[in-house]
């Protein structure tokens, strides 16, 4: 990440740096899209909806995502399932411990705002969107898995649609 | 025994310790006077037509005025099932660990401190588990428990 | 009349563009550092392909023994996907932890990633496509391959989290062990051959699929069978993958690492599975020698057979605790070897040996 | 020569870690591999169920408690509506207690297909794990059909069932319980003599029956110590009586008993299912119950053995259409309060291949 922040302002000032630099952005953009490696991170009913999508039937290793254990090789965390205030920091932590670039879904309506939780409950953690950044809200309670599929179809459109130079340091 | 034959033989046995109650719907539900919990539960743990050695559940509960605490039992040897409940007050509650007759009232216990703030006299390990580590709300359990971020479902 | 495909080997070429080199009149010195660097860059450029292949081969055969499909959706059957990811990886941001040790941290993937690559100087993938033909080839093989366990360790201490310290120390204690059953099971090859060189061992091999010592009766069976599961365990494979158990260590040794280091350390892993199933070809499967088809081919082949053997390993079997581990090595591996030794020698001795 | 000196570490172990199966914590103390003391930290998806469950009709109670214990929430369903027609005195039709028994047994099966993946998995074998899921889909099928959601059913109401099912349904149920019979085979040569799942599991992590009672272990995990207890037949519910089964008894009490105690109880499971279908009488499938109805004062515990032991569930009622309190009692939670007491001593890996066999599953410890 470090050298690619700064590689379109060093090769835009060579004549026809910009054709290198917006050819390159396709390259590294595909590539990011097409290799989003998910955490291994389930929390409630979501989770199980999550495992059934990694499994024969729905397979998303056809998409090329496969799971990582550890946070610090995964590009995506799919927050499967309610996340307490108790999880509400951890799930912060795992986040801030991802390499960037790094994107999140929110599974399902715990995620979203609460879901059958939002009334009467201490304990709920009412969206998670306040504590990380969310790229793709995937209603449903818990949502099916080709929902789950189509959602990450959308992400890999969103990371498509990105600019090399949204990334630059400032 | 039949829940009828427990019955009778309950008031028996524990004459003036366990009060039958007409509460129970489906087994037979007594009450127990706080004091004597202990004395009372190693009984019904020891007694041979009893062998009542599997603690299924214990919760409390809080109606407004006092706590309930509710013990099932279960015997997994002669296979029947008995509840009784003590009667507290609702400011200083207090009640005996049970954990030394059956040591997995443990986590029940630290939960009922935990969400009613029952005090477990004797308790080894009463400490937060549920809630968030810097939870300083007090009891949610309660009825008249509030907070800020606390919705109450509205009437349909 | 030759059969017009054994015509496509490599060697000519590659002595055609030596001459043609030489031609120029380049100095002594020089021509060696010019062809040394030409082959280095040759070999590397192969190496990280192949193992980019393999990484898709084993997600696809993965898929297909879980009845899935893997990879699908970019390019045919996702032959590109494992591109894409490096891609990805190369733009990853590299966290540096705060706590790490920070040379240490810094050389465990370089180091790795060398010491898979060292091994290739002395494997001959063909006839006369050997980078050096040194006259100790498997002894330095062998040497080179375990530098790997130096850079595990040190990945599990430089990341300062006792998930990687427990993985780096597995994983020095297993390579550890299972180096000692791996060479025995090699000796009994050189016992019989008489030589360390690769092309040796493989020349020994010539005239037929009978003399190869995985089929040479009684001990080139056995030798095999502790080979390719020592070499297993020397590769982190499945069912002694406990470096990195999943379940149990989240990454083992790499759950610090992110980006291209951690590439560094899955390419590694890759190339070291195709290395240790390249020995086993060279010693026990007669290297390059078949019919009709050129030698390269039939190296490669019956490597990749060996490679998919060991991924069937993978996906059949559980995982072994480090205590058993341990215990399989010592109790069983070890002495089934040395007696195999002892007997082979013997047999040598004795001159009974066909 | 001095010597040398070592030293006990912690290790943190969750709440996200792949082998807890959720957000479990556990905080272990090791003497290198060795585990010499595990404290469990819990209530990381603590969502107040109890408390939701007090401001709601008993009728709305029953979606919450499909959240309590998601891999199985049939039996969640069911502990709920007995309980509230124990207290209520609601007569259910016979139909509806037929369809009852076939779901819970369907979903009992899903469970241990769960639980036969998983433990794969946590022990290094992925492969079982994807063949569990696949015929895991089957049933998942059939709940589909009947009342549309794949996980969290709602489909056993208070007085009887939500739906008839379809006319497809009972020969695509036949026809699932033929495929996993059939697959049986699958998962038992893949495991069962497997010889490294052998020396992972066999006499690792064993229960004593005694420390089980005594701490509530209930369910498969408790029989596989050889204590004979099964609510289904001990302390009937529904129409289990009506069945010829038996519930499945291993001796040992190793991880192995407990992995082999649940195919065992598959294929009770598929034998009290087959029955069900064949029994199966025409009928009213829901006695009429009023949504709002108001049971009279009064406080029930029921129970049901669901796949992870004893679920129960209590309920006070003060004569309101709402429950006056709610406590609801999982296997999982007595069994991982156990845990401590067995689990240490062993090397981490078996402290996973334990936690994995006792089938722990979050939301049932914190609710």
């Amino acid at each position: 990440m470090g050298i690619i922040k700064k590689l379109p302002a060093h090769l835009e000032k060579f004549p026809g740096g910009g054709i290198a630099v917006t050819s390159l952005e396709t390259i590294l953009l595909q590539g990011q899209s097409k290799s989003v490696w998910y955490l291994l991170f389930g929390t409630a009913c979501c989770a199980i909806e999550l495992m059934c999508t990694g499994a024969s039937r729905y397979d998303f290793d056809r998409l090329g995502m496969i799971f990582r254990a550890t946070p610090r090789q995964s590009d995506l965390i799919i927050a499967a399932g309610t996340i307490t205030k108790k999880m509400a920091p951890r799930l912060r932590r795992l986040y801030d411990q991802m390499a960037e670039p790094r994107y999140v879904i929110a599974m399902g309506g715990c995620t979203i705002k609460g879901g059958p939780f939002y009334y009467d409950s201490y304990a709920v953690e009412k969206g998670i969107d306040h504590i990380v950044p969310v790229d793709i809200y995937i209603p449903g309670c818990p949502p099916r898995p080709e929902s789950l599929l189509e959602g990450c179809i959308h992400l890999q459109e969103k990371i498509r649609q990105q600019k090399l130079s949204d990334w630059q340091e400032k | 025994m039949t829940r009828d034959e427990l019955k009778d033989y309950i008031t028996k046995q524990f004459e003036g310790k366990m009060t039958l109650l007409d509460t129970g719907r489906h087994d037979p539900m007594f009450e127990v006077k706080p004091a004597d919990l202990l004395e009372v539960s190693q009984k019904l743990h020891d007694d041979e037509n009893l062998q009542l050695d599997f603690l299924c559940n214990l919760g409390a509960v809080d109606t407004g005025e006092i706590f309930e605490a509710v013990y099932s039992l279960d015997s997994t040897t002669l296979k029947m099932r008995l509840d009784f409940k003590l009667i507290l007050p609702r400011d200083g509650a207090e009640v005996e660990s049970v954990q030394k007759i059956w040591p997995g009232a443990n986590w029940f216990e630290r939960e009922m401190w935990e969400l009613y703030g029952i005090n477990i006299l004797n308790h080894d390990n009463l400490k937060r588990f549920l809630l968030p580590d810097d939870w300083d709300q007090g009891h949610p359990m309660r009825k008249d428990w509030d907070a800020p971020d606390f919705i109450r479902m509205p009437e349909l | 009349m030759t059969w017009p495909i054994a015509t496509a080997e490599l060697f000519p070429i590659f002595s055609y563009l030596y001459e043609l080199l030489e031609s120029t009149g380049l100095p002594q010195p020089w021509l060696a550092i010019v062809v040394y660097t030409f082959l280095a860059v040759v070999m590397f450029g192969v190496l990280a392909l192949l193992a980019l292949f393999l990484v898709w081969w084993e997600r696809k055969i993965a898929g297909h023994i879980q009845q899935r499909f893997g990879p699908m959706r970019h390019g045919w059957h996702g032959w590109y996907q494992t591109i894409m990811d490096a891609v990805k990886l190369l733009q990853k941001e590299d966290v540096r932890v705060a706590t790490r040790d920070k040379p240490v941290f810094f050389w465990a993937p370089v180091i790795c990633f060398v010491a898979a690559f060292l091994a290739y100087v002395t494997i001959p993938f063909g006839e006369g496509l050997i980078v050096a033909d040194l006259n100790i080839g498997i002894l330095y093989v062998m040497a080179v391959t375990t530098f790997t366990v130096i850079s595990l360790l040190m990945a599990g201490w430089g990341s300062n989290n006792k998930y990687a310290l427990l993985g780096g120390m597995r994983s020095a204690a297993q390579v550890v062990s299972y180096e000692v059953p791996m060479v025995a099971s090699i000796l009994v090859v050189v016992l019989f051959v008489g030589s360390l060189s690769m092309v040796d061992i493989v020349q020994a091999q010539a005239g037929g699929i009978w003399n190869w010592y995985a089929f040479r009766l009684p001990f080139g069976p056995i030798a095999f069978c502790t080979y390719i599961i020592a070499a297993t365990a020397e590769a982190n494979r499945t069912p002694f993958d406990i470096p990195e158990a999943e379940q149990e260590l989240v990454a083992g040794f790499n759950v610090e690492y992110s980006g291209m280091k951690f590439a560094m350390f899955f390419l590694a892993e890759f190339v070291n599975a195709f290395t240790v199933s390249a020995i086993a070809v060279i010693l026990f499967f007669g290297g390059w020698h078949g019919a009709l088809l050129p030698s390269w081919m039939w190296f490669l082949g019956k490597t990749f057979m060996i490679v998919l053997l060991l991924m069937l390993f993978r996906w059949t079997y559980p995982r072994l605790r480090v205590d058993q581990l341990m215990e399989f090595s010592w109790k069983f591996l070890v002495p089934v070897t040395f007696v195999n030794i002892i007997i082979a020698a013997w047999f040598k001795y004795a001159g009974w040996y066909w | 020569m001095p010597e040398l000196r070592t030293e006990e570490f912690q290790v943190n172990m969750g709440p996200h870690h792949p082998a807890t199966h959720g957000v479990c914590r556990m905080i272990l103390t090791m003497d290198g591999e060795k585990i010499v003391k595990i404290e469990p930290v819990i209530g990381y998806l603590h969502r107040a169920l109890e408390k939701i469950c007090e401001n709601r009709t008993y009728a709305q109670c029953i979606p919450v408690t499909d959240r309590f214990e998601y891999v199985t929430a049939m039996s969640c369903n069911q502990v709920f509506a007995m309980a509230a027609e124990r207290l209520a005195g609601i007569e259910v039709p016979e139909r509806a207690e037929y369809l009852r028994v076939i779901m819970l047994e369907l979903n009992r099966i899903a469970s241990h297909l769960i639980f036969y993946g998983v433990t794969a998995m946590d022990l290094g074998a992925l492969t079982p794990f994807l063949y569990g899921l696949r015929e895991r889909e089957a049933i998942i099928d059939l709940f589909e059909m009947t009342c549309g959601q794949r996980l969290t059913y709602n489909y056993i109401r208070v007085g009887g069932v939500a739906k008839d099912i379809p006319k497809e349904f009972i020969p695509k149920c036949h026809e699932a319980i033929d495929v996993i019979t059939e697959k049986m085979s699958d998962y038992e040569g893949l495991l069962n003599e497997n010889p490294i799942w052998l020396v992972r599991t066999k006499g690792i992590g064993v229960m004593p029956a005694k420390l089980g009672i005594d701490y509530g272990v209930s369910g498969p995990v408790l029989r596989a110590s050889g204590v004979d207890y099964d609510i289904r037949r001990d302390d009937p519910y529904s129409i289990y009586d009506k069945f010829d089964w038996k519930p499945a008894v291993h001796q040992n009490g190793d991880c192995f008993d407990r992995y082999l105690i649940r195919l065992d109880e598959i294929k009770q499971s598929i034998k009290i299912i087959k029955q069900a279908l064949e029994g199966l009488p025409e009928g009213d499938i829901k006695a009429k119950v009023s949504p709002n109805f108001k049971p009279p004062a009064g406080e029930v515990y029921a129970r049901v053995e669901n796949s992870r032991g004893e679920l129960g569930i209590y309920i006070q009622s003060d004569g309101g259409k709402k429950p006056l309190r709610v406590k609801m009692r999982g296997g999982s939670y007595c069994q991982l309060q156990a845990l401590p007491y067995f689990g240490t001593n062993c090397f981490i890996a078996d402290l996973v291949a334990i936690f994995a066999t006792l089938d722990i599953i979050l939301p049932e410890v914190d609710r």
